[in-house]
């Protein structure tokens, strides 16, 4: 089984972190939110409303977003046209074939402010093909911001990004709006104790435990099969 | 640069555009005698854009794209046929007609991708070609429709040997229909389709309902290439069973590639470039002609990957 | 060698006649426009390319196949750019039907010389035919069948198009008219791989005789190797079609089991006359293989067309052409041959053959005929 | 009736193992190196127009000549893959549609040339010619001769891939080239071979096919749409897919025109579309 009886609340505003040994369905919970996996049972709320059955793009709409492990972006697209495309569709434009794009300034303009805090915006003209591979887990967070999110789902954003780049990508995620609860995947711990302000620990597809970071830090059961045994990368 | 300038700079009409278009003109001038021919390339051209919008534009590859060429030309043939022969109302409910069908197709090609999309549309192509060889008291079957008379163009432009109206009739369609696809490239819907073209897997992670872009755009082409089909109905006032052959597909499939999907005119200019050489190869040797456009499409595809203007842009590359 | 293409020189109109040829010269056709073409060229050469003070001059151009769209341009191109005086050729019924609505809009001298779907020749008062029609052979056919042919009943097989179809109702009229009885019939799809399944529906009927009309090309060979392997054998269960069921290829493909095999035509490489003795010779001299139906619409049509142009006077106007063309009556290495003054199609006698091992080789043995036919579909149009 | 119906299933196995054969080096190819070779139907042709050479000119016993088709076949593709095909692996799937649709032009062309556009007879030997009658239903010899090779020929492809060695190694550098290469095997030659092979497969089944259905220039056309029917509904790069696609098609197409005739030509595109929207990657496609 790789995830089972997952009994989990997100309130407003926090910042969750999620971590685990490889394998311990990390990203297999992150498919099951988004409705890329159906749940065999159980049910999905966001705010009061059930979406356990919706289809994945329905679940954005109602503000359920999403980065991806491996980058999964547009490589002819330049980053704000890529971004634009994000709020057109999330503004229900995305219909209108007959209107041409400088035609809606309005989207074009808050794709600009998304790149801004991410400091993409000297990158907005190049093709995403070209940017480099920091930049691009940076896009992979402003496409998912364009959606105007309640709720953010990192899967391990840093991936892949050299040390000193990854703490300047949290630094511009722990800038992101107050209201937006957040929920991402990180093997790095003092990344992890640095910016979450609650911690969840999966293992073997089941929620181990979850509390503040001075609580798992603490945690008997946390060390032993995590932190303290064999330290998995 | 402000960034609303980036996506104007992109609509700009470059001057190589405006000079393509006003090129189209001079066969009026310079060749009077070709204009038959020039007529059923701009129809080509159309029914090779109509394609370029879903493959080019959306990724979708399809086998059996003369489907809608054929219903647009049955139903212009059929028209003036049994109920009156005016030429552009007759467009518009070919147009109509063929658009209504890739609607309903829409909803199972959306569906599938890889190799059972080809095979599918493929298979839809043939269906659709036995069912009008059977329905021979309709469609006349392989002897084709007889009697199909198209009234002049506004009772005045008659549809005469020389091609003057049946040209300019085309390149005008040609044209509007181009604008049309031009408006769609760079709209909303436009940037939506590329973004299904690039990465599929991401347009629902953005909530974008991939299946309903794929069916509108795929009901556009029908349509267009409905109103393909329609001209060459009327301007030749012959309609066969050829039009919904795999034969007629493939050669359109062919002539996009050559002239490099995804890139609005790669349609237009590998229509011109595979009907001349094809005019001229069998000019000169009706026999074997099919050997020098088979050794065409081998260099080109060695020399110009992604088409003839897929690697011209790699000598040119646009500025982004 | 293919003699070159004279493109539009300078020659002024009046010493040269331009003769446009249009004929699927590529495609799955492609060997019915080899075959006319062949016996167009050797026309030519036996007699020289001036008649009536006209040096001719040829223009080919290509369809691919069934193409009317192209057809109709190509015709349009040849009156307006090559400015021809005559468009001949036309192997299939559709490019025919488009290139007429161009003869009688440009008043130009037709001469069709293989299509066989009867209205053709309606669709121009300036169009002449010298090959066959389908009503021509098969009414014929079926009305021998029933009586001299001693059937009375027959089960009838054909491939499900346009040609097909017509040789599947005038050979039942004429069988019916005779007294027959159509016991069952089936169509099969044009492009039919294989043709057990069919053969094995017609088996079970247990007909007297089964009548099957395929196109040209590979499916003969198939159809008559699907007979002998239901074990259909064409001496007991006699097996009736129209010539291209055992012409040269199939003969050869099938082998001893084509033995019997009734066919009716109107030209066979050996029919037993001294012009086609020499005709087929020429050929064989020329181009190594015999003539066959496609090679006498070739060569007849050029026989018209040289006619004509002697007859006219040195006119070459469609009206004029066309007027001179009504009526004629030659000896063609087929037999004797006329154009219907009034539906201007040709009339001809229709051979009934049998296939017989002659000499170790298989031939269409030709052992009964019915002459002066004309093609009975526009004989019974209101005038 | 029953026998009729026997008849019926044994003829349409009989034309399934020739689609079999046609098509399933194009399986190989397409599958488990994923280049798009429409010009499969061309080494086909070669196959056939080896075999009507060395039968009619040369007066070769038809079965001498099967093992020249495969070669002659399978060495026309080497070079074609060796020179020209080798430089697409990485080029995009619609730019090895077009370059493999000029071959198939070019091929035509050549075969009219030298072959002209006449149907080419085969005189097959006698012992394959009539039929045989069992159970009171009558076997055609060339059908039941077509069935055998079809078995044999699946039979050594299956153990040669699955079974040996060097099977393995073109499993692997098809799977995954870098970790082939990673492992010190020859990709180049693999690749190689399993081109031959498809293009041997090919030749044969163009020879067989001639008794059947004929040979004209234009064959690497007329049934480049037959094998990827085959192709597709069987599943990419799986042999066992192409032979139950084939098996099933050429049986429904049979007893469909045999049963209900009119439907006759709608009836094998009607299972293709059927099976493909049950199942998108094919009876026994790997991947979806």
């Amino acid at each position: 089984m790789v995830a089972q009886d997952i009994d989990l609340h997100l309130p407003q505003g926090v910042r969750y972190a999620l971590i685990g040994p490889n394998g311990a369905g990390k990203t297999t919970l992150i498919n099951l939110i988004t409705g890329m996996l159906r749940p065999d049972a159980g049910r999905i709320a966001l705010g009061e409303e059930d979406i356990t059955s919706l289809k994945p793009d329905a679940r954005v709409k109602r503000g359920l977003a999403r980065t991806f492990q491996i980058n999964t972006l547009f490589p002819h697209l330049t980053a704000l046209e890529a971004v634009t495309l994000a709020v057109l569709e999330r503004e229900g434009h995305s219909k209108t074939w007959w209107r041409p794009l400088p035609a809606y300034r309005g989207a074009i303009d808050e794709a600009h402010c998304i790149l801004r805090p991410l400091n993409l915006e000297k990158a907005a003209y190049r093709l995403t093909r070209e940017l480099a591979y920091g930049q691009q887990r940076l896009l992979e967070i402003a496409l998912a911001l364009a959606t105007r999110p309640r709720v953010l789902l990192l899967d391990e954003p840093a991936a892949g990004v050299p040390k000193d780049e990854s703490a300047e990508l949290f630094e511009a995620i722990s800038g992101l709006a107050q209201d937006l609860t957040v929920l991402f995947i990180e093997h790095d711990m003092n990344v992890v104790f640095r910016f979450a302000s609650r911690i969840i620990v999966m293992v073997g597809g089941r929620i181990l435990v979850q509390g503040s970071p001075q609580e798992i830090a603490a945690n008997a059961r946390v060390r032993e099969v995590y932190l303290g045994k064999g330290r998995h990368g | 640069m402000k960034s609303a300038d980036f996506f104007q700079e992109q609509i700009r009409w470059r001057p190589i555009e405006i000079a393509f278009w006003i090129a189209t003109l001079l066969p009026f001038v310079v060749a009077p005698a070709y204009l038959q021919l020039a007529s059923q390339i701009a129809i080509t051209a159309l029914f090779a854009l109509s394609l370029d919008l879903i493959l080019g534009y959306a990724g979708i590859v399809s086998l059996g794209h003369a489907a809608y060429f054929g219903v647009g030309a049955y139903t212009a043939g059929l028209l003036a046929k049994h109920a009156w022969g005016e030429p552009l109302s007759g467009l518009v409910v070919a147009g109509a007609l063929a658009g209504m069908v890739g609607y309903l197709t829409s909803h199972i090609i959306v569906r599938f991708r890889h190799l059972a999309l080809i095979m599918l549309t493929l298979g839809l192509g043939l269906l659709l070609h036995e069912a009008a060889n059977s329905a021979s008291a309709l469609t006349g079957g392989a002897d084709g429709l007889q009697g199909v008379r198209i009234r002049p163009l506004f009772e005045v432009f008659k549809f005469d040997l020389y091609g003057r109206t049946a040209y300019a009739y085309s390149l005008v369609v040609l044209f509007a229909c181009f604008l049309v696809s031009r408006r769609i490239i760079h709209s909303p819907f436009g940037l939506a389709l590329r973004g299904i073209r690039e990465n599929a897997l991401r347009m629902p992670a953005i909530g974008a309902p991939s299946r309903a872009h794929l069916r509108k755009v795929y009901t556009i082409a029908a349509l267009i290439a409905g109103v393909a089909g329609a001209l060459l109905a009327q301007t030749t006032e012959t309609v066969s069973l050829e039009v919904l052959s795999f034969g007629r597909s493939a050669d359109v499939l062919v002539i996009l590639i050559l002239g490099g999907a995804g890139r609005l005119y790669g349609g237009l200019l590998g229509a011109i470039i595979y009907m001349v050489a094809r005019d001229q190869f069998s000019g000169i040797n009706p026999q074997y002609w099919y050997f020098w456009i088979g050794l065409l499409l081998v260099t080109v595809v060695m020399l110009l990957p992604n088409g003839i203007l897929g690697g011209l842009a790699k000598f040119f590359p646009r500025k982004t | 060698m293919l003699s070159l293409v004279m493109l539009a020189g300078s020659a002024s109109a009046q010493q040269t006649v331009r003769i446009g040829l249009i004929m699927p010269y590529s495609g799955q056709f492609a060997d019915t426009a080899t075959q006319m073409d062949n016996a167009i060229k050797l026309y030519v050469k036996q007699n020289g390319d001036t008649v009536a003070g006209h040096k001719l001059e040829f223009i080919r151009k290509d369809t691919g196949g069934i193409a009317p769209d192209v057809a109709k341009r190509l015709a349009q191109e040849l009156v307006v750019r090559d400015k021809v005086d005559v468009l001949a050729g036309f192997v299939l019924t559709p490019n025919a039907l488009a290139a007429a609505d161009v003869s009688a809009e440009a008043r130009k001298f037709m001469v069709v010389m293989n299509a066989a779907t009867s209205i053709i020749t309606t669709k121009s008062p300036y169009m002449a035919r010298t090959s066959l029609t389908t009503p021509q052979l098969n009414e014929t056919f079926g009305a021998w069948a029933a009586s001299k042919g001693g059937l009375k009943k027959v089960y009838t097989m054909v491939s499900d198009y346009g040609p097909g179809h017509d040789a599947e109702q005038a050979f039942q009229r004429g069988f019916k008219q005779a007294g027959g009885e159509v016991i069952g019939a089936v169509r099969f799809p044009v492009a039919n791989p294989d043709f057990a399944a069919f053969v094995q529906r017609a088996k079970d009927q247990s007909p007297e005789g089964i009548y099957a009309w395929v196109p040209g090309g590979a499916q003969p060979a198939a159809l008559g190797k699907a007979l002998a392997e239901r074990g259909i054998d064409p001496k007991r269960t006699r097996i009736l079609g129209q010539g291209e069921l055992t012409e040269e290829e199939a003969r050869k493909s099938m082998g001893d089991t084509a033995i019997g095999i009734i066919t009716a035509y109107h030209y066979d490489a050996s029919h037993d006359s001294k012009l086609n003795r020499d005709f087929v010779k020429a050929f064989n001299d020329a181009y190594g293989r015999n003539p066959n139906i496609y090679s006498i619409g070739g060569w007849d049509g050029m026989h018209l067309i040289y006619a004509v142009l002697k007859a006219s006077g040195g006119k070459t106007d469609g009206e004029a052409l066309i007027g001179a063309a009504k009526g004629m009556q030659w000896e063609s290495p087929r037999g004797p041959v006329s154009i219907d003054p009034e539906t201007r199609d040709i009339v001809q006698t229709v051979y009934i053959r049998r296939v017989e091992k002659v000499g170790g080789e298989l031939k269409n043995v030709e052992f009964d005929k019915v002459e002066n036919v004309k093609d009975p579909v526009k004989a019974r149009m209101p005038k | 009736m029953l026998g009729s119906f026997v008849g019926v299933v044994f003829d349409g196995l009989a034309y399934g193992m020739l689609l079999f054969l046609l098509s399933v080096g194009l399986s190989v190819t397409l599958g488990m190196m994923n280049f798009v070779n429409l010009a499969h139907c061309s080494f086909a042709m070669i196959g056939g127009y080896v075999t009507v050479t060395l039968t009619n000119s040369l007066g070769w016993p038809f079965l001498a000549t099967l093992p020249m088709a495969f070669l002659a076949a399978a060495a026309a593709s080497v070079v074609l893959e060796r020179t020209l095909y080798r430089r697409l692996y990485r080029a995009g799937e619609l730019d090895q549609c077009l370059f493999t649709i000029g071959v198939v032009f070019i091929s035509v062309a050549v075969a009219a040339y030298f072959y002209g556009t006449v149907q080419q007879p085969i005189d097959t030997p006698s012992y394959l010619r009539g039929s045989i009658t069992f159970i009171g239903v009558n076997f055609a010899a060339y059908r039941l001769f077509l069935i055998v090779v079809a078995l044999l020929v699946t039979a050594i492809l299956v153990f040669s891939l699955e079974y040996t060695r060097f099977g393995a190694q073109v499993r692997a550098a098809v799977d995954n080239q870098r970790m082939a290469r990673g492992l010190g095997i020859d990709v180049d030659r693999a690749f190689a071979v399993t081109f031959a092979l498809g293009g041997g497969l090919a030749g044969l089944g163009g020879a067989l096919a001639i008794e059947i259905v004929g040979l004209d220039h234009a064959f690497a056309f007329t049934y480049l749409v037959y094998v990827l029917i085959v192709v597709a509904v069987g599943g990419l790069g799986s042999i066992g897919g192409s032979f139950v696609a084939a098996a099933v098609l050429g049986v429904s197409d049979m007893a469909g025109k045999y049963y209900f005739p009119w439907l006759g030509a709608f009836l094998i595109y009607l299972v293709m579309v059927g099976i493909l929207m049950w199942r998108p990657a094919g009876l026994f496609g790997k991947r979806h």
